[in-house]
């Protein structure tokens, strides 16, 4: 049985790992960089390890460090949270050579789904839904074929393309040719290979994942869904479970299929089937995530399951004890992710030192987090300060606790996706339930443009800053009048009349 | 005599008619306000007025520019003083641009594309910055010449530090 | 229907009932007195009126001033918490007089269940057990008669008794009359009335409450038990649910009566029926609690239902949509106290200012609190900092999540009981849910003499305070030899330091 | 030189060896620790010795008196310098009892039963403060007489604000 986990991460995930660990009596072990020295989780930690500079690419993401770290403390296990080594085969397999049992799949599964077209494959001879398209094609007649077939719109994408490059979107028939002409002569000037792909264009599709669990005897079961569909460039801001869209049948045939997914590759583990859906309720595999996913929370919530528990028992060898049949989604949960980030200034990232934090408190909430007042969130990492997840009997009530929550927390120091996120709260798009991965693009005056200022709230900051400033003048004043003389003293006195 | 403070776009004229310990009278442009303000937390003031109890929050940028936090509303404060109204004077004679170049945000100096004494021209990029993986570049918008640079590649830099002077 | 409601209290409640008042759209109006101006209820209020001096017979008790302030703001219901005027008749009269919903039940319920003896004659009419006993008597031979039917062992209380006097236990047969003469005798001089009476003497017994709701059309529901044997001087420190020590068959007999004992008084609102059950099961009515339970929590968690929202939704007359055979207990809660005392220096309570709080987070973790970093505790009410709540689908986990949280929860600058809590969660008796009222007496040497110190940790202290007391001397010699000039920029920059 | 520490009941001899920055280098008892030694909030240490993390929470009462705790654990830790040292001696010349009645905790004067010049026998209540709702009396171990008192009835007082001066 595993005694003692290296946990191969930072931030919030580190933390909630290594809460687990503690609630099981198994020993943590932090890694850190440079940067990290103060951070929350060498602190919560039983053991630490220094393993080098700042950037990632010189600590977190090497794997002789981590190794090492394990090897120096005993470690039996290595959990890799999410990110940095968390999808890396290699690393998996480096695990496995120096006898640490890597908390995560085997391998091949993570090889498997971590090339598109390998997993694309692999769920079309699982019978798993994939995104009507074709494989690869060289010919144009070929091309125009296909496409015929598949039916517009589309996607013409070049194999070897990367960025945006080799990419064409062919919603009209007349434009087929000069689309696929222009997709290989760019991939070819671009990648010196002109193969190119057919996929059907889903138009602003919903992102729905189902939660799976599998364990070394084989057995799969999957967690219901998480709706995801609120995105900012790909980047998921707001989740939630269950899905407004879902109806139980599709959810039924959605988690089988999930299920056959993950059996597809033996997995064992925690994992995440990713599908894109359209409006109709058509689904197709998007993508599978072989590690713990940021926004699990909400699915622990509303199922009463502990994820990382059931990693760590599945990595012992253990059988699974949870039943697909005794399993059942009780209320509704969302989460919020909240970034160090301005979205007054295009969501620039807003690193710096945390001055106060109030966390929000009370009934239904679940916070995340890992930062704390006099932290200085750094620069070389995910924004990402915190998770705050909200439990309701119904989702109205949920949306409510969660403007609750989001209205009570408050960080001074850097600035926050908080308001943004209230904002969310309160489009009718999110409210009814009747949103999909364009939601932000659609409701983005909505979303940037609060109400109009109130003058009397102007008033009430005009009021607390120019009463600071007037007090700050007199303190000064009053500092240089004693002339320094018992200036220690003075210094104190009003060190602890500012902080109180 | 009233202050001026700017708040974003607005421009008011602030006095305080008297105060009594947390219990401050004060005028905005012409309008009275009987407020009870306390810092509770550094930086974090608590107001009362007419029994409506409001959280404010305040960052101090210097000693009388603010970034102010209200519930999900954030406001620019600058204290109009005799010393700021010369310094603005000047600037608006200097163009728009500063005469110094720097990242509103920490981070990490990425490449330096120019050296002491080039010419360089209107949108040409000075300077790239990195924080959190996401990188800035910071363009001149007129012709220019650079006089300095205070930075070098690989360089930490703190939020509104000098990196480089144009003249 | 209500919108606004003003919170005739302070502390953790006044916050978690406003945190219910947000949710449902509703302003909340704060009281406070002189001492609580920067206290965390003021700022969270949409409005907050200021009631008068520190001590709570001057602001918090006064009723005139509560009414006062909810004429003045509009408040159309007043909520009274716990505590304070919660249980004052006379308050829910004055309200109902007023015009202003009274959030809690009517005035005869309260003083019904506010006498004992009333109360206890009306449980026995309404058939609900109460411990065996006997009306008031005078004659010795009478009270002998009634002891012998009673059996051994009883108390003999005076009936205009208080504070112990008047009191007697009686356990052997060869003392009844020498007690009863003793008890007697002390009640002439210490109230010039010698009548008494007799009640069965329960030896350590468990202590079990039920939560019940109760509309205004006549439904009355109960929400299950809550397990408090865990006692300190009559004051519940842990509390839990389900109890280890129930069966269904018992759960539905008491709920039975709990539900019987509210419907008596036409009980509308939340209110709680307090047993005591001795070894074998036996259970009797001790108390009916006309108010929301500083506990209730735990019966939030593993029910699933907001209390304060059920209060105020019955306070507007609705009907409760809650059916008593939809309920279910959800897996295991357990709530500790966290008081600012000292349990090293018997449990002396320890205001002061909060230097630093760190709250635990996660998941399966809730926390009620309301103090933050630099609020000073002020002297004049009970020292409780917040409650901590964890649920877990099995009570062993719980135990292991509350340990986990206890030890991520760290306050400076005033003594907790977190000590003392995580103490109990590791007491044998504890963990296999075998305790009564008698367990803090029984285990009190495990508890208040923890493992004997290792000398290593001792070591990481000296070193903490001693480079602490290095660099403070150094810090001192540095500003000295400066002799104060550019004392302020140095103070500046000293005070950024210290701090992070 | 070695300096003198108390701990609880224990009397350590400690002395840093070297020290660059965080990393510090301390014998106690003749034990020697390399300890990365950071404060990460204001009297709050990170602490690894060995890749163990400690965390550690300090209050001051005075310049070289501390509490520390630990998980679970607390310590009295005072520094003792040649000043402690001196007032320590005296201390023990003049009997148990200090000279100056104090309250541990902070609280509010609810009576005073001596006035200036009472003598006061061993085991009588001079004061009684409450604080959160419990009063407490303060007795004097031995007669006495009372030199000074420095509060009323009613007063708000401070944690080892002095009360009653005795002699």
């Amino acid at each position: 049985m595993i005694k003692k986990v290296l946990i191969a991460n930072r931030g919030e995930i580190a933390l909630r790992v290594m809460r687990s660990c503690r609630e099981m009596g198994i020993t943590s072990v932090a890694v850190f960089s440079e940067s990290d020295r103060r951070s929350m989780h060498v602190r919560y930690a039983d053991e630490a390890y220094f393993i080098g500079p700042s950037p990632s690419a010189e600590s977190y993401l090497v794997i002789d460090k981590i190794i090492d770290a394990a090897k120096q403390s005993g470690a039996d296990a290595i959990h890799p949270g999410y990110g940095f080594l968390s999808e890396n085969a290699e690393f998996a397999d480096r695990c496995k050579k120096e006898g640490i049992i890597f908390i995560g799949p085997s391998s091949y599964a993570i090889k498997t789904m971590g090339d598109k077209i390998t997993a694309r494959k692999t769920m079309v001879d699982a019978g798993v839904p994939v995104v009507p398209g074709s494989e690869m094609i060289t010919d144009e007649k070929d091309a125009i074929k296909k496409i015929k077939e598949i039916g517009l719109p589309v996607m013409v994408k070049a194999t070897a393309g990367g960025g945006g490059k080799g990419m064409r979107l062919v919603t009209k028939e007349k434009d087929i040719v000069s689309s696929l002409r222009a997709a290989q002569s760019e991939a070819r000037a671009a990648f010196g290979n002109d193969a190119i792909y057919i996929e059907k264009y889903i138009k602003s599709p919903h992102h729905i994942e189902f939660q799976i669990l599998g364990d070394t005897h084989g057995n799969v079961i999957h967690l219901f869904e998480r709706e995801c569909s609120v995105q900012r460039r790909h980047q998921k801001v707001v989740e939630e479970t269950p899905s407004p869209l879902m109806t139980p049948e599709v959810r039924k045939e959605m988690g089988d299929f999930a299920v056959a997914a993950a059996k597809a590759v033996n997995y064992s583990g925690a994992g995440t089937i990713e599908f894109i859906v359209d409006e109709k309720l058509n689904y197709y595999f998007l993508e599978m995530n072989t590690r713990l996913q940021v926004e699990h929370p909400i699915t622990e919530r509303v199922v009463g399951v502990d994820l990382v528990k059931q990693q760590i028992n599945i990595a012992n060898g253990l059988e699974l004890e949870l039943k697909q049949d005794e399993l059942r989604q009780y209320g509704h949960a969302i989460e919020c992710r909240i970034y160090a980030e301005d979205p007054e200034n295009n969501f620039m990232p807003s690193p710096g030192v945390i001055r106060h934090i109030t966390e929000p408190l009370g009934l239904g909430v679940r916070h995340d987090g890992y930062v704390y007042e006099g932290f200085e969130i750094p620069i070389y990492y995910d924004p990402l300060i915190s998770k705050l997840i909200v439990w309701a009997g119904t989702r109205e009530e949920a949306i409510a606790r969660m403007k609750r929550a989001l209205y009570a927390y408050k960080i001074t120091g850097v600035k926050t996706s908080i308001p943004f996120l209230n904002r969310i709260m309160e489009t009718a798009d999110f409210v009814k339930g009747k949103y999909n991965t364009n939601f932000i693009e659609k409701n983005s005056e909505f979303l940037m443009f609060p109400d109009k200022h109130e003058v009397k709230v102007e008033d009430v900051a005009i009021i607390a800053a120019y009463v600071d400033y007037l007090d700050r003048l007199n303190l000064q004043a009053d500092v240089h009048s004693k002339n320094g003389q018992n200036s220690w003293k003075n210094c104190g006195r009003r060190l602890s009349f500012n902080r109180f | 005599m009233p202050t001026e403070i700017n708040i974003n776009d607005r421009n008011a004229l602030v006095e305080v008619l008297s105060r009594d310990g947390d219990k401050v009278s004060i005028s905005i442009d012409g309008k009275k306000y009987d407020a009870d303000v306390v810092m509770v937390e550094e930086g974090v003031y608590s107001i009362i007025i007419d029994n409506k109890s409001h959280n404010i929050e305040l960052i101090r940028t210097d000693n009388k520019n603010y970034k102010v936090n209200t519930y999900a509303k954030s406001y620019d404060v600058e204290i109009v003083d005799a010393e700021s109204k010369y310094l603005k004077s000047r600037q608006r004679d200097d163009g728009d641009e500063e005469a110094v170049m720097s990242s509103p945000m920490p981070g990490k100096i990425v490449r330096i594309l120019v050296k002491v004494g080039d010419k360089v021209k209107a949108g040409d990029t000075v300077i790239i910055v990195s924080a959190m993986k996401m990188e800035s570049e910071y363009k001149v918008k007129k012709d220019r010449i650079i006089k300095d640079i205070k930075v070098k590649e690989g360089d930490t830099i703190q939020a509104d530090q000098p990196l480089v002077v144009i003249e």
